[in-house]
């Protein structure tokens, strides 16, 4: 494989519908390109409104490689500036959150801004009379990106000026986020403490790919979950013992092959998809007494049964989040490198909604999904392996075949087998799309 | 029957020595019932239950842990960790000796690795230990690493 | 921003007179072009003669990214020699000083060199009869640089064979070396101990823009320099308490954007200049008793007057050090990476003078500039935050207008308000130049 | 009134964790007037005044350093930075009974983290103790990096 | 120097017969590009089949930078996979070495495979259907190497399907492999242990030519070798007192000039070589009572005698390995990257050889070659001096000039005095050969 | 005359002061002759002769050791290298009042620095000591280090 900048063909060639180029995963060029086009012109998730509740409170992350802050603007409204001082480049803010009153002020020489980014006061300010500095962008104060979209209190932002719509990047993909936010009774969500981190050494589509990837479980967590099933059948409780919390988390992950099938996974355009389109490893968790009252009162009958009535396993938002309605819980894949991803796990609580159902949350993100994790581990483990087998000259291709059909057309909704391998297939088709969505045009303007 | 400080610092010195040397039966059986093996996940967090955790693990929970570890398809164990603990004499917070109940708060350090890694982590342990039956046992233990809230790779054994 | 090997364009168009691209701290191709070209092409600081008193002396360091030696030669000259053995590139000595007596001797096998580079011995020479050894630059010995200066005992020299002379690059900065050196009733420094080594991830010119940039510490060290006033406030000392010699150092850094503006800033060509043209931060250091009255019986009392009259605040010489005239003190910014950058900074010891004087260079050194030091911290958060706020896309230019004019002339020198960006800009006018230095010559060529 | 070996090594231990646990006040309440916290530069230096230290700090200094940590506008300190010691038991070197003054050396692991950063550094403190009014005072301390000579970033609390 | 890649002729010119450019050891593009041809295109050594002597056992390697795995199959043969799953990528294997029974299995999806790489079962396999999976080069299992070879226990392979034949590249250098193996009456080894690992931070060829050089033990090695000889001087022992097993190894290190002249130098096609002609370092190691008659047994008096006649010191097999035949040592030199190099030092035993001679292997391996050795302490030292001493732009071109000859020919086996470089020549000789083998061919392609 | 369980203890910690003080000649002189300093390559390695080792050398091979560090062309360390200890309590596993033998095994961390570089070993001490002619005495010692099978490049001083 040649180089990647500016060659929109090489770019196309790398995903055969059938198998993608290893290239994709180990590729530094390839790395940079799609934090320059795929992050640029994808709707990218920033966080949750709940973690900036107030005037001023400010959540600093990433969009790609880019700093941004989240700010609860005096407007009332979420904003997403670039973390970076228009006059020299510090970085205004690098604690993950705080709040910064009515403004901001960088540390280095006291530029001030408005949280909604625009330029307040700069000290000493006769000192740039007759400079020109009104006309420089610098003088805009921090710029924000490029379109901001809260949606049911999860903001996401398109950091290009222009481009494809929240509504036609999303489409119908939005039901898991409604059917997540609609458990709580009151209709929203809140962010319940600060996320698991845990780093991996790999790339970051190999931990997207892997939430839609059902035929693992029963293999990779044989010695997490095969052994809890065993251990609780040697204590022998008398029948009828209803499964420990645990159990019921755990158990699932050992699910045959038939059940997964049988699971069903949709797949919408742009790379958004999910795996329990009938049923899944979060159908059985225990009721909650009192619970299914609250939703009837909130939602009447009929829509409460539904809304429980979901039990969507993983809903991968592309590029980089994944929600589990069933349990509130979102993690986001932080492309740090060809070869290094962050994992940031968060749980929410529903409001007016059980305290139980928070205490599932944190025990299911801290059994599951934490660097201390029994079954985090295996998954790390596996995708480290890959990363570094991928060096490998033997084979350059990497199969995404389970399932394939012919001329597979991802730009419509689909349902199909649990265990296919569409899901992965559609990223890919989504990730072309993005990569090359800009490039053509630059190409043309040349 | 009465408890020195020094049978404390002891008994610290040995559950320690235990998990270094992977003699985990010997180190299950330190634990009372309902106990809890508690490692935060963030500075001075004190709910266990609602928020997220690295470890809130109960007997059965610690048992699993430590069966898999000796499991023939534990793949992230093949091959195996190890770990080594350096620990600073522990302080001794609280004896009850009335209802023979002990606290102990000890700053350590912790060494795991496989194969061509190593990483060190800052810990300090509080102990909750109580004296049964003649025998100090384990009540609860709470392990806060310092960069709690940092990134992490996999932490696969005891800290 | 494209690629920049032998494409001087590319380079002219990174600075445009008001505002820089951020290319230039953050681009690993830029800083290896710096090496080859700007670090070879300029003069640039090696060590302190006093660094390597006696014959035999040697003392190990880099110019850019090259290992050099400072050593002095039997004839008692301070020579500066490429620390790499001929044979098979061994570095010579590793140690950061030490004395080699005689000649050097590579430790692999022990090819022997005069202390001014000449290959002295090889054992079993004769293997190398008839092979045609003596037409190699191998058998020449330890190369020499292009060009050595002691300079009032500073140690500068020039990579490349040929170049502009020492005098047309310094020029009229020198002023400032002699006044540090003057302060010397002997008119010589002694370097006091080993420097301190502050490691920065952030690229080395953010560093050397900080010396002259007077609008930052106000702000940026309100945490310390505030806080010690406020303590020293609280105190509540009765009147005309003298203060203590900490207080003395760093109560001035709080001082109002007034007295800053009228320190006054002067520029020269070559990317030199300073701040504390009129009077400086450190104009109120009490006097040493006797102090005075030495410097009159060596030079006079009217030279003795002028030479204390200044108290220049930093003088920078382009490319990368800092001298602090008024308590002798020299810091380097050396180059390690786009984004890394180690500072030492040295202090001298006046020969003849007052052990008071070298007392006040330690505690400044130590308070001021070491990794412990709170004035530090915040200096390097700005930097580090400024290295990471940089890779926003956002905004790509650094805005260095504060006091900017239309076609400024940075062959003259000249005086200014002393919170002007000038200097910065005089500084990468002079990066242009010596980056290009070659370049078209070479161009040229092909 | 008389010290033992052990009341030393115990107010080490003591004073080692007021620095992890930041309570400083009780840390400054330690030290007598005109004591010097010393942090050399160079390996086994002699001078603190006449060349470079990383540290020579008098109460005054101390204080500010103490003090600068919890301000508003402490840049560098935004987030906060932690830090951990794990200190191997105390030699008593000197016990001057008669005018109540002793001196220990201490090897110990300082450990500094803020975000995702963290670094260790080797340690060998040396504490000139004082017993006045019948309380044991830090009389001077002077603490050795390994590698002092080497090239560190920003060391931001107290080693 | 220019970009190396596809450009032979730039290749060619780093290598001038007399001396080698720096970017042989320096420049990381030439690493990717020794990966991709030298070490695709040579026969590199993989381990021992003692390493994996029943069925189904494996150990896991790497051959240049290709992680791959040595495994004896059903057939009891030695195989060498690459250790990539031919699904994802996942690494089969990643301990050293075990037993995997009948098959491979890999940890991710549960894909199996016969010891030979044959694809055996995929779970669920009816998912691939129709999906054409059949035609890709993934359903065909884990792919073999090129070519493996098997001499007399030693398991060497060539990743390219076609090229230079494992006689042809060796010719007459398996004598040196012959004679360590000789050694056991049995005629044959097993490996004693894991090997040492120690990792330097420098270019590969630096150790590999250090092997053969004669001229630096006397003068790198003095603070051990010297140290150790005086020591014993002073004990002052009785006349005639055995040297202890210690002094033995490490005092012939000190011997002369002379000596090692007159060790002399072979030199064989394609980079191999070895020094130790006539006599070495190891020819006065105490006998063993009892060996010479169980040789004598085994082979007949006049065979027993050439065998232990022969006392070749290092035999370099081009590109990385080196065995010492007295001792049955063989250390391989890993190449990590341009600057990083993994030394693993492997002992044997003799089948039915005395065990005094395991232990003195073991003796020599942990007080020469071990992270922990005074004599491996200043080798690296050498080493990592240099890497850095390269960095020099004072001159670029590294001297292997000592007995040198116009126009050697390196097709031909030559003897020559034991301190000539020419076998770090016919090195570089080869090193051209086989890092243009094919890029002629695929230039000519295009 | 008997040793008792603290001057055990006491006398590990003065053996390690002694490495990391360079205070070579007292620490050879704890040796008794025919010990050995054995650092094992392998996990739980049983044989020092016939595979290889990091370390199994006799009174000679340290002396030699010791010898070279101080040597005027002993490269690789010009400049030197400096090491410390931070050892946890040592555990007394054995004591033969009767033939006064005695075993201990202590957890220690070591740092070895030289220039800007510096790497941590976590480490197992086993020592066999003697009591001769009254004083305690280093029959053998062993030093496992936790990754004792990783990749290392110069282990220079005794860890
Ligand atoms: S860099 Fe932000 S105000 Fe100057
Ligand atoms: S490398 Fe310096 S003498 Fe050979
Ligand atoms: S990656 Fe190996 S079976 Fe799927
Ligand atoms: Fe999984
Ligand atoms: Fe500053
Ligand atoms: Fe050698």
């Amino acid at each position: 494989m040649g180089h990647y900048e500016q060659n929109p063909a090489a770019i196309k060639a790398l995903f055969r519908g059938n198998e993608v180029h290893r290239d994709v995963y180990t590729d530094q060029e390839l790395y940079r390109l799609e934090m320059k086009h795929l992050f640029t012109n994808a709707w990218v998730f920033v966080g949750h409104e709940s973690q900036t509740p107030n005037k001023g409170d400010y959540f600093s992350t990433q969009v790609g490689d880019q700093p941004v802050i989240q700010v609860r603007h005096s407007d009332g409204e979420v904003h997403v500036l670039h973390n970076r001082c228009p006059h020299k480049g510090t970085k205004i803010v690098i604690d993950r959150a705080g709040n910064t009153g009515k403004f901001f002020r960088c540390p280095y020489h006291a530029w001030s801004f408005k949280t909604d980014g625009c330029l307040l006061a700069i000290p000493l300010k006769k000192g740039y009379d007759n400079t020109g500095l009104e006309n420089t962008d610098n003088a805009k104060g921090m710029r924000a990106v490029g379109e901001v979209k809260n949606y049911r209190g999860f903001i996401f932002c398109r950091l290009a000026e222009s481009g494809i719509s929240f509504e036609d990047f999303f489409g119908g993909s939005l039901s898991s986020i409604d059917n997540m936010v609609d458990r709580s009774p009151a209709g929203r969500l809140e962010v319940a403490g600060p996320p698991l981190r845990y780093m991996h050494h790999c790339n970051w589509k190999m931990l997207v790919e892997n939430q839609t990837d059902t035929c693992h479980p029963m293999v990779a967590h044989e010695s997490s979950a095969g052994t809890a099933v065993k251990l609780w059948k040697e204590l022998d409780m008398p029948e009828g013992t209803p499964l420990p919390a645990a159990m019921e988390i755990i158990a699932p992950f050992m699910s045959p092959y038939e059940f997964f099938e049988n699971m069903g996974i949709r797949t919408w355009p742009n790379g958004h998809g999910h795996t329990g389109v009938h049923n899944s490893i979060h159908s059985n968790y225990s009721a909650i007494p009192g619970y299914m009252d609250k939703l009837v009162e909130a939602y009447g009958e009929e829509k409460a049964k539904a809304i429980l009535g979901e039990s969507r396993h993983n809903t991968v938002y592309f590029p980089n989040i994944m929600i589990k309605g069933p349990i509130q819980q979102l993690r986001v894949f932080i492309p740090l490198a060809a070869d290094k991803t962050l994992v940031e796990s968060y749980i929410y609580r529903l409001v007016d909604g059980p305290e139980e159902l928070t205490a599932r949350s944190a025990m299911y993100n801290r059994m599951i999904n934490a660097p201390s994790s029994i079954v985090g581990h295996d998954d790390l483990e596996m995708y480290e392996r890959a990363q570094e087998g991928l060096q490998s000259d033997g084979l350059e291709w990497v199969n995404i075949q389970r399932l394939y059909e012919e001329d597979e057309d991802f730009s419509e909704e689909a349902i199909e087998n649990g265990t296919t391998e569409r899901q992965m297939r559609n990223q890919f088709d989504a990730w072309v799309k993005f990569m090359t969505w800009d490039m053509d045009v630059q190409e043309a303007a040349e | 029957m009465s408890v020195s400080r020094d049978q404390l610092i002891d008994f610290i010195y040995e559950e320690v020595r235990m998990l270094d040397e992977g003699r985990y039966d010997e180190w299950l059986a330190l634990w009372l019932k309902g106990g809890h093996y508690w490692m935060p996940l963030d500075y001075k967090q004190t709910d266990p239950i609602n928020v997220t955790s690295l470890m809130y693990e109960d007997l059965f929970m610690l048992k699993l842990r430590v069966e898999r570890l000796t499991g023939a398809r534990t793949f992230s164990q093949k091959p195996k960790s190890r770990c080594h603990h350096v620990i600073q004499r522990p302080f001794v917070d609280e004896m009850n000796e009335a209802d023979g109940t002990f606290v102990t708060t000890t700053f350590m350090h912790y060494v795991e690795t496989r194969l061509d890694e190593q990483f060190l982590l800052a810990l300090t342990a509080r102990h909750e230990i109580a004296l049964v039956d003649g025998k100090l046992r384990i009540a609860n233990k709470r392990v806060d690493i310092l960069n709690c809230d940092a990134a992490f790779r996999n932490i696969q054994l005891l800290p």
